[in-house]
């Protein structure tokens, strides 16, 4: 592994941080361009500014936290089913 | 028994006697109770007693077990044969009037050669019920 | 005379015989059947009819119309890239098993009549479990085990909804059935099974990731997307459908996030993208139908593709748990591209095909006024680009390096993935295609720029809160485990209590057994005579209990015919000895094994 | 001999062929003249069938004296098809019956064997062509003596047992068949069935009557081994020469339902038998009772001709189950599943018999890997055996759907499921066979001599092709059975 050290991009974490801090610069674009664009509402609400960026991102957090929650209900050994 | 003398003198009196019965049984059975089933039944009685007094081995030569045999699937054969022959004569199965010239001939000649098979198939049944039980285990007489 | 044969039967006998085909022809013929049956299928086209009397009916062996064909042509085209990635599998029960499970599959879509899709449904699941089987591990036997007894309990549900269906309609013939009528229900709950329904669901997680690498690929294709063929068939329109759906959506996600098998979150996935179908099948409108098979028809080539790049990695790295992976796109990168194509596809990316199969359910669901099912449905949309699109290829390519280093896929993997994955870029970029063999006339423009921008901008922020999640240490990590589901019931609560249902028995048997002991000689000598050396009901009975029974019987019958009205009780009364009889017969065996 | 014979002919051939065998005292002699008259009977019972198919009952009047002072012989399309069963499988169990018997008992007595084969055979044929309610009891008679005989031929001494309990058993339930005739005889004071059901009709509901109604059920029932009156079965079945067996578990038990439907739908008639006494509770509690208490039974049995002996009272108890609905769909059932259940059991029975001829007997240690040793033998009893577990594509499907839709159609959706749920012990007592002849390493005392001879093979193989066929056209046993249903529901 150590041979490899630096031969990717990826594996310097600045890098990762550029690609983050990127990312949002396009969601932010994103979300801006609805003042450009007419977005025609499909369910009546929808068409608000920045609707599907705020409700992706809270749906996603929403998502995983509720997840870590199962999972103190729900998990198990690997070998569960084998005993 | 061999040796009671009595009952050797009443049997060989009585033997033929019975006999005879059962052929009266069975060719009177046309006009008044009996026929076939009671005539074989009377004479395989005469040859049981024969084999009682005498022993089993001389029932055995008088009548073997081969000819028992050979009388129970002829008289099978016979009364089959007779229905038959209702068929071959354009009737039904077991059909006795096309047996003879008038139905009533025919009804005669057919009951007549059902009951001589009904007889000899009885009979024959009787004896080997007999031959099979009495010659199990240990010789009752000898 | 290859017109007359059902399509199905080609690929069926094409299995059959690769057993005993040399081992350099096998993959040849594994490859052109599917596409012989494809070319068949453009050659009848809609109408075709094809039936045969047995069984005192008339059975439909084959009928063509624009629903089953669509099917049709991509269980072909599944086929026909499932052969071509699992080329150098030439031995063991695998390829002749994946060729007729295919092909039972594709006739079952084209059965007229209730009794030819039950036969080919339970071929199709026979055929399934092979595969499963010859995942080889003891736990792939289990799971083939469980996952058969699912598919043939389906199936008895079919037989039993069709017999019912025969008695309420007088027809076996498979139209639209709905849910007015037990036998419809019987039928709603044998496709249900098969589409996993929420709850019914646990085989698929299951069994799925047991297969090998390259019977995952296949099994992923057919069993549940022609049960959802059979509901378009016969529930289009059933309201019961869309909640069932959007449960399907959204509750697999969760479990999809915290996984560790990839394999198995790709099933979970799977799972959820069939809620999408089953609810375009509920609203039952032309779009959603429509939206319904053109995302089954996208969905089987993209979660094909997923699956191979996960077998890829099983293949070479020999493990697909999260924690064990990472850093694979220094060893694999064309595996690596091609699973991001895979994913871009399942979360609808635009120019990819779910964007163009996908909204058309959403837009039905809007349009006719299910708001709630509508916020689910995009919820799931962003979950699903969160777990399938994001956390498959970053744990298995990206995130920590693992350190593992192996080959690149074989060629004719890569070869595989990359005409799936071009099938998946060509129905996103022109998706008139596709839109021209679904079975509704559609006037639905999935470009336009209300739609990219709202969907871009969806899954940009579902990717930035995957990243800001990780990067502030709340997203979940990876762990081994086993999470409970469904399953359970059956795996761990079924068990347990027919253990100590078991127990419980066996403890008033030693109760009776101790308190007869002490009824007193006459009471113990009856009870030894009972329980013979052998069970009272298997040993040979004495000749004189045997007369007894005529007897009692004789007696019996007697009684209940001069009784003016016979009431049921006294019949039960009747059966009691009996009962007791049986027991006494299982009580002896016990006893026996105990000695 | 012109076609109005055939009434007759069909019995009489193995009647007098019975004889001819205990003449030739040689055994080939007496086979050949066997099978000729099984072979001559098939060709008859065929040929009826299609006159009554087309024609109607065929009335044949004995001795041409008119019914009902003669006795009548009555084939119409429910006794046709039961004689084609009867003598089908009687003519492909006789070939079996030369390699076999010739194996198992003493040459010497050989002939005997085919005398009292073919007059099983006649008793069989004649208790179904028969329309004098006593004439039937005479053919019940001979067929059961020459059956018990048959019987405690087997090698094994416990056969001896068996048949001596079988004897037993019969002949109670001979007599109570016959003092059940003696009443109904008192009361209505002639013997042929037509008449007897048309005199029943006003003084069905009397003492006397049902008296006579109860001694015949229990009687038939014996003889049919309806649960619990079994137990005579599975001994009798286990430890006969494996030809006995084949032939009587494909056709004495089917008779004898036979005869029940006969009375029950034919002498009595519904209204009283099922409509007035609870006769369908009654029978469908023994039935479900039957099919439970027997599968599990199979299912611990350690060896397979036991078992299969216990599938039997299972299946019988299918058969049951079809007449207690006494629907079209339900009878049509039972009628079909006694001739779909008579040649599946012929096949598994002639195959394990095959396995017996090499093995000694058929103990599930000797079937260890069969296999490989037996290949076309294990081969036929797993397809025998899906359809004795109604697979479909097999005879046995077709049996159960019907059963299924008469259990629908009479509302009673438990009782569908309960058939769907039991065939899962069948496939359970099935898959122990496949366990062992595929799964298992061979074993220690599996036979190595190869396959059975041909003789016994082809006969059996035509009985799987047989339940195989029957399974796809259902032209000739649905449609007859359907008509014997609907002539029974008249």
């Amino acid at each position: 592994m150590s041979q490899d050290e630096g031969r990717y991009w990826l594996d310097r974490p600045e890098n990762v941080a550029k690609l983050y801090r990127g990312l949002w610069i396009v969601g932010v674009l994103l979300v801006l361009a609805d003042l450009v664009v007419h977005r025609h509402a499909e369910a009546g609400f929808d068409g608000g500014f920045g609707f599907y960026g705020v409700y992706g991102f809270v749906a996603c957090v929403a998502l995983v936290l509720a997840a870590k929650l199962l999972r103190r209900a729900v998990m198990r050994p690997e070998d569960y089913y084998d005993r | 028994m061999k040796r009671l003398i009595v009952l050797r003198v009443v049997a060989k009196m009585l033997i033929p006697f019975m006999l005879l019965f059962a052929l009266y049984v069975q060719f009177h059975g046309d006009f008044s109770p009996g026929g076939g089933f009671q005539a074989g039944v009377i004479g395989a009685a005469a040859i049981i007693l024969y084999a009682l007094i005498f022993g089993l081995p001389a029932a055995r030569r008088l009548v073997p077990e081969r000819l028992v045999e050979t009388l129970l699937g002829a008289g099978v054969l016979l009364y089959g044969g007779v229905g038959l022959a209702g068929i071959a004569l354009g009737g039904n199965y077991l059909d006795y009037f096309v047996l003879g010239r008038d139905p009533v001939s025919g009804q005669h000649r057919g009951i007549f050669w059902v009951e001589v098979g009904v007889a000899l198939t009885v009979s024959a049944v009787m004896l080997e019920i007999f031959y099979l039980f009495a010659g199990r285990g240990h010789r009752f007489d000898e | 005379m290859i017109a007359e044969l059902p399509a199905g039967l080609i690929l069926v006998a094409a299995g059959l015989a690769l057993p005993l085909l040399p081992r350099a022809a096998r993959s040849p013929v594994a490859a052109a059947a599917p596409l012989l049956a494809f070319a068949q299928l453009l050659w009848i086209g809609p109408g075709y009819v094809l039936e045969k009397d047995a069984f005192g009916f008339t059975l439909q062996l084959v009928r063509t119309d624009r629903l089953s064909l669509a099917f049709g042509y991509i269980f072909t085209i599944a086929a026909f890239l499932n052969a071509i990635y699992a080329w150098r599998v030439r031995e063991g029960i695998e390829p002749p098993a994946a060729l007729v499970y295919a092909g039972t599959a594709l006739a079952a879509v084209f059965a007229g009549d209730f009794l030819t899709l039950f036969i080919y449904w339970e071929l199709s699941a026979v055929a399934s479990a092979l595969i499963v089987w010859a995942g080889g591990s003891a736990r792939a036997y289990g799971a083939g085990m469980r996952y058969m007894a699912v598919q043939l309990g389906s199936g008895m549900l079919l037989a039993a909804g069709a017999a019912l269906r025969y008695a309420e309609a007088g027809s076996l013939a498979f139209e639209h059935v709905g849910l007015g009528s037990p036998g419809g229900a019987l039928l709603f709950l044998a496709f249900g099974i098969k589409c996993a329904f929420p709850l019914l669901h646990n085989w698929l997680q299951d069994a799925y990731p047991e297969a090998s690498a390259t019977g995952t690929v296949v099994l992923s294709a057919f069993t549940t997307k022609l049960s959802i063929y059979a509901l378009a068939r016969g529930f289009a329109g059933t309201e019961m459908l869309i909640w069932i759906g959007a449960a399907m959506t959204a509750f697999p996600i969760f479990y999809a996030v915290i996984e560790n098998d990839l394999r198995r979150v790709l099933a979970y996935s799977l799972n959820n993208q069939l809620g999408f179908m089953v609810v375009g099948i509920g609203l039952g409108t032309d779009m959603g139908l429509n939206g319904a098979v053109a995302h089954a028809f996208a969905h089987i080539l993209y979660k094909a593709l997923l699956f191979m790049s996960m077998g890829a990695v099983l293949l070479r790295a020999g493990t697909v748990k999260g924690t064990e992976l990472g850093g694979l796109y220094k060893s694999m990168p064309l595996t690596a591209g091609l699973c991001m194509v895979g994913a871009a596809s399942i979360s609808a990316f635009p120019l990819f095909s779910a964007f163009v199969s996908k909204s058309m359910v959403l837009v039905s669901a809007a349009e006719q006024g299910y708001t709630f099912i509508w916020l689910v449905l995009v919820f799931a949309s962003a979950g699903v680009f969160h777990h399938s699109g994001i956390k498959v290829p970053f744990f298995a390519f990206f995130a920590h390096d693992s350190g593992i280093r192996c080959k690149e896929a074989p060629a004719h993997m890569l070869v595989a993935m990359a005409l799936t994955a071009l099938l998946c870029v060509g129905i996103g970029v022109f998706p008139g295609a596709l839109y021209a063999i679904l079975p509704m006339p559609v006037d639905y423009v999935p470009y336009t720029a209300s739609h990219v921008l709202a969907q871009l901008q969806l899954l940009v922020f579902s990717g930035l809160a995957f990243s800001w999640l990780k990067r502030r240490g709340i997203y979940p990590p990876e762990m081994r485990s086993v999470n409970l589901d469904a399953d359970w019931f059956y795996r761990r609560l079924g068990l347990r209590m027919a253990r100590a249902l078991a127990a419980l028995l066996q403890r008033l048997f030693d109760a009776g057994r101790e308190a007869s002991r002490q009824l007193g000689e006459a009471g113990a000598a009856l009870l030894e005579r009972l329980h013979g050396s052998e069970g009272v009901l298997a040993r040979t009975w004495s000749t004189g209990g045997m007369a007894l029974w005529a007897a009692i019987l004789l007696a019996a019958y007697l009684l209940l015919y001069y009784a003016d009205k016979v009431d049921r009780g006294f019949i039960f009364l009747l059966i009691l000895p009996f009962l007791i009889g049986a027991l006494g017969l299982w009580a002896d065996s016990r006893r026996r094994d105990d000695d | 001999m012109s076609a109005e014979q055939l009434p007759a002919l069909v019995v009489v051939a193995p009647l007098v062929a019975a004889p001819v065998a205990l003449l030739a005292r040689r055994a080939l002699p007496a086979w050949m003249v066997a099978t000729a008259a099984c072979g001559f009977s098939f060709v008859a019972a065929l040929a009826l069938a299609v006159q009554v198919t087309s024609g109607g009952a065929v009335s044949y009047a004995l001795g041409s004296w008119p019914p009902p002072w003669g006795i009548e012989y009555r084939v119409d399309v429910l006794s046709a098809f039961v004689l084609v069963l009867v003598s089908g499988v009687a003519t492909v169990v006789a070939p079996f019956a030369w390699a076999s018997a010739s194996a198992e008992l003493e040459r010497e007595r050989l002939y005997l064997f085919y005398a009292l084969y073919c007059l099983c055979v006649a008793g069989l044929l004649g208790m179904t062509a028969t329309g004098d309610a006593f004439n039937l009891f005479v053919f019940m008679e001979i067929a059961s003596l020459s059956s018990y005989v048959l019987i405690a031929l087997g090698r094994d001494r416990r056969a001896l047992l068996s048949a001596y309990q079988y004897l037993v058993l019969g002949t109670i339930g001979a007599t109570f068949y016959v003092i059940g005739i003696g009443l109904l005889y008192l009361m209505t004071g002639t013997l042929n069935m037509a008449d007897m059901a048309a005199r029943l009709s006003d003084i069905s509901s009397t003492r006397p009557v049902l008296a006579a109604l109860a001694f015949i059920t229990v009687g038939v029932s014996l003889k049919l081994a309806l649960f619990p009156l079994h137990l005579w079965l599975p001994n009798a079945y286990t430890y006969a020469p494996s030809a006995v067996t084949a032939f009587l578990a494909a056709t004495g038990t089917k008779v004898s339902v036979y005869v029940l439907l006969r009375f029950y739908f034919g002498v009595f008639g519904t209204r009283i038998v099922l409509e007035e006494l609870p006769m369908s509770q009654i029978l469908l509690a023994l039935s479900v009772v039957a099919i439970v208490t027997a599968s599990l039974v199979a299912l611990w049995q350690a060896d397979l001709k036991r078992l299969l002996a216990y599938s039997s009272i299972a299946q019988i108890g299918y058969i049951t189950l079809g007449i207690s609905m006494a629907s079209r769909e339900g009878l049509t059932a039972a009628v079909v599943h006694l001739f779909n259940h008579g040649i599946t059991k012929g096949a598994l029975f002639l195959l394990v018999g095959g396995v017996a001829l090499r093995a000694g007997h058929a103990g599930f240690d000797r079937l260890q890997g069969l296999a490989r040793t037996m290949p076309l033998t294990s081969l036929g009893i797993v397809i025998a055996g899906l359809s004795l577990i109604g697979t479909p594509g097999t005879a046995g499907f077709v049996s159960k759907w019907y059963l299924v839709l008469g259990a629908i159609e009479a509302g009673r959706w438990w009782l569908a499921a309960f058939i769907v749920a039991t065939s899962l012990i069948a496939v359970a007592y099935i898959w122990r066979f496949v366990e062992a002849a595929y799964l298992a390493p061979l074993g220690g005392a599996t036979p190595r001599a190869g396959e059975a001879p041909a003789a016994m093979l082809v006969p059996a193989w035509i009985l799987v092709a047989a339940s195989v066929w029957f399974g796809f056209d259902t032209s000739y046993s649905v449609q007859g059975a359907a008509r014997a249903a609907a002539l029974l529901l008249q």
